[in-house]
């Protein structure tokens, strides 16, 4: 097996998985959900990131599920950890407190400042359709050091304005002090096309890197606000033989979320 | 002391219509099912509902048209999807549901168990929750404020006490002492926030046992109004340690319920069908199906 | 054994525990220290309240030690509990929640409206000496329903106006709503030579009951300030049989308590 | 990771004078005796030192003149003594201690271990308590409010954000997961509000133990700095399922805490003149006498 994988037999998940993975650095604390998130966060350990913990809102801390969860909820993300609490702890004692370095978030909708819209959309008839709400993601998005998005690139998604802001980044372009918020905000969205982040000035989204194989037409196509792009455009690293190992064999052997 | 064990129709024959109900499930865990079902049979009305992560059995109560508001933190049924019920109902009055946040809600919670009849935090602020909020009716229930030792904004809101918080445990005794194995998230707040309150446990144990690990007792008996044994009563529902979520069943109920043509079917036969928790077991599948459902000890699951 | 022991063969501190045992209901939740208030529940628990619930502030609930301790801190305290949790729990999930009936409150000095002083002494040289401070005692006075005082008669420790107000009754003979107090406040002070109860009207001490054997004369000369004394004085009860064989033989074997 | 496990003198030499200190005993419960003993070795001075109810470590540190300012809710060496060394420094000044009461100290706690800046109480109210905190230097920590929501009148206080929280537990294993046996006081929100937090553990075990009851995980290894291995670290102080309080040590240690002349000979006999906890330990009785106050399994102690 080759160190580096022809891209045409690398999934799109598995470059996402690799380029949060990369974002995470050993000793952080981060809360997770299951999916995408908590591949990430499962390749990061077992790779440069060991002493990563990882906090589940549920009352969960560094699972380590020998069977692929369905969601938080299922009993199989409880298994092996060295603790079990609840909201109070982990978005409360841990959260609020100030000790968690990234939080990861999906998202219906995000914004170029990094807000996200997990509560409803708005179809062309008008109607308004509800969706799960925030649960811990206003809380994750107001209070973690560096709040990472992970979502499916497509100009209904990554748009001018969310149709209701569930979750603050970086609101009107305002710093988070303006906001009154603790947290750093938005720091990475990592889509099925780029990776992009949030220039220090603007606060708006700008493209980091391009998948391979990914042209910076279709990404721009696929994005419904303005993307500040540099000059040099680099590529997002493929996952190395022995991430893509891990992620198949190990972490997601059943391909539940890597699809 | 009078006796504390009571059947399930007993207890929410004494749940008023209008109450204000917690229920301490999440998503598909540990859901009190067994008294969403009669609180279903008894046509219990004009409920409040309040929960940080809501899950099957609130989308049940707001399914059968009891709830009259939602105060919520978030909710789904994981990966099986949505919660429906709720949605719709959100999506019929804008006032129906109150909006916040799992932590939020949790704090609120959390002075209510406290006797303290509000508490600050530093989430909802600059997003359209908090505007929500402070638009509508939940305007009295929140206040932004300075902190008078550290000038930080942040809002302050009001604590929630509940008239009837449920718990579904994996063990519990006569008195009332009960345990949960596994993550608790809001449970210890909601319940002991409640102004009732009932458990439905699993196994019903001697006191004896609780005494073993007096640390696990999570609620402690003199807190606890009524004690339900109800072995599977969280069914679709998992409960770690006994037995596994049904993921057939699930898909069932999600099918009945992602369009609201369909969703009195569910309901006509699977709880107004049935008289009880026990006939409601046969109805999906009796003890074979719950054996096969049935926890291996070491994983919990 | 006689119904009623010849009051010669009964001390004090017996007296106290069944008259403190008395004030206790089935089914009420009581927080307790260790000592004399400790003996009167348990007395209580094995008489006519089986099911009254027991509160140590350290986070111990219905304690049922089978050696006796020497205090809230001692391992003694710990043995067969139902519930081990802490402060937080016990004082303030319950306490402060409101669902405490009865507190047991020692004292350095208390005065007619039942104000505590449990901080500092004035000796007579004007030189000030401390002790324990309130530790759980003005969360108590603030918050149960009912407070029980037990202290030595000794008109030094009940006086016009303590040198310290560690833990609040009627303050100036002021209702409790006028402090903005929860707690219903002072209920009975039960000393080793009467009993007194709190006027409701004017919220100030009155003698409800003499122990056999002690003269009201004593008991005036014994009161640092007026104490209201009802026409009739009735006799405090003595333990009965079953209650002395309780306390001596079951409940403190070893007269750590019943001195 | 860099190794969490560290002797006590090198956790103690990162502790700056002037440190605000919470120690996790109550009375003569599980006292952080070890750590007690080598900041008095290193000669730490100017501390200010948070606890809900003191007792020998706080009279230790106190006795020894390196504290500056104690906020304390009371305290006691239960039926062995008051805290002697405490309440002649609060005899000396009026400004040494903050006195408040144990909830009070543990709703400050509680703040601060949530990352909020202020905690409404209904406590301390209508006392001199109050009346002396807001007469003095500890003003700025408290306020009276009325509740926004309900009128009613509350008493506001600051949080507690410890610089460093010690904590003495049973088991720990090498990532600082702790696990505590019996009742645990403030414990929780005591070493949760601290800004660095350090255990000191009678067993070091394999995590794999801590995985077995992740439930009793009261604070887990990613908050925690520094993790000392040092069985009977709390004596002469009780651990319970370890070993009972020394009775005739805690007399011994009265008899020259009751008065200011003899203290010093204390420190010099058994803490200046041992090197470590180890030492001490030979110096009160060693191997036989810790053996006599093992304890008994089924009873704790």
């Amino acid at each position: 097996m080759p160190d580096v994988m022809p891209e045409a037999q690398v999934r799109a998940t598995e470059i996402m998985a690799a380029a949060g993975a990369r974002e995470l650095h050993d000793g952080e604390v981060a809360v997770v959900g299951i999916g995408l998130p908590q591949v990430t966060a499962m390749l990061a350990r077992r790779t440069h990131a060991p002493t990563l913990t990882t906090l589940l809102e549920i009352g969960v801390i560094n699972m380590d599920p020998k069977d692929t969860p369905v969601g938080l909820a299922d009993s199989r993300s409880f298994y092996r950890a060295t603790c079990w609490s609840g909201f109070l702890d982990i978005m409360g004692m841990n959260l609020h407190r100030g000790v968690v370095d990234v939080g990861f978030l999906g998202a219906l909708e995000i914004d170029r400042y990094g807000n996200i819209n997990t509560t409803l959309l708005k179809e062309e008839s008008g109607k308004i359709r509800y969706f799960n709400g925030s649960a811990g993601g206003n809380d994750v998005a107001s209070l973690a050091k560096r709040v990472m998005m992970i979502l499916r690139h497509d100009k209904r998604k990554l748009l001018n304005a969310v149709a209701h802001l569930t979750s603050p980044g970086f609101v009107g372009g305002k710093s988070r002090q303006e906001l009154g918020l603790r947290g750093g905000g938005p720091h990475r969205v990592i889509t099925d096309k780029a990776v992009l982040g949030f220039d220090s000035d603007t606060r708006s989204a700008t493209l980091l890197s391009l998948h391979p194989g990914i042209q910076l037409d279709d990404v721009l196509a696929s994005t419904g606000f303005p993307l500040q792009t540099p000059k040099q455009i680099p590529l997002t690293p493929l996952p190395t033989a022995e991430e893509l190992r891990l992620l198949r064999e190990e972490i997601d052997p059943n391909r539940v979320y890597i699809t | 002391m009078s006796e504390k064990v009571k059947t399930i129709a007993e207890v929410v024959k004494t749940v008023p219509d209008g109450s204000h109900i917690a229920l301490g499930g999440f998503a598909i865990a540990r859901n009190s099912i067994s008294v969403a079902h009669e609180l279903i049979r008894q046509q219990k009305k004009n409920l409040t509902l309040s929960q940080s992560v809501v899950g099957l059995e609130t989308d049940l109560l707001v399914g059968a048209g009891q709830v009259k508001r939602l105060i919520m933190g978030g909710g789904s049924l994981d990966r099986f999807g949505p919660v429906h019920c709720v949605n719709r109902a959100r999506e019929a009055s804008r006032e129906f549901a109150h909006d916040y946040s799992s932590l939020s809600i949790t704090f609120r919670y959390l002075a209510g168990s406290l006797g303290i009849s509000f508490i600050p935090i530093k989430c909802l602020l600059a997003s359209e929750i908090l505007e929500r909020l402070e638009a509508g009716s939940a305007a009295e229930d929140v206040r932004r404020m300075k902190c008078p030792f550290t000038g930080e904004e942040y809002l302050l809101m009001r604590a929630l006490n509940p008239d009837v918080s449920f718990i579904h445990v994996q063990i519990a005794d006569r008195d009332g002492n009960c345990q949960i194995d596994g993550p608790t998230w809001s449970n210890e707040v909601q319940v002991k926030a409640g102004n009732r309150i009932v458990v439905v446990t699993e196994e019903l144990v001697p006191t004896e046992v609780i005494r073993r690990n007096p640390e696990r007792t999570i609620i402690p008996g003199h807190r606890v109004e009524a004690v339900i044994h109800q072995p599977f009563g969280g069914h679709p529902t998992g409960v770690f340690g006994c037995y596994d979520y049904d993921a057939e069943h699930l898909k069932l109920y999600v099918n009945h319920s992602k369009r609201a043509e369909t969703f009195p079917e569910y309901v006509k036969n699977y709880i107004l069908g049935t008289k009880d928790h026990w006939e409601y077991l046969e109805k999906v599948g009796g003890a074979k199906r719950m054996s096969e459902l049935k926890a291996v000890q070491i994983q919990g699951y």
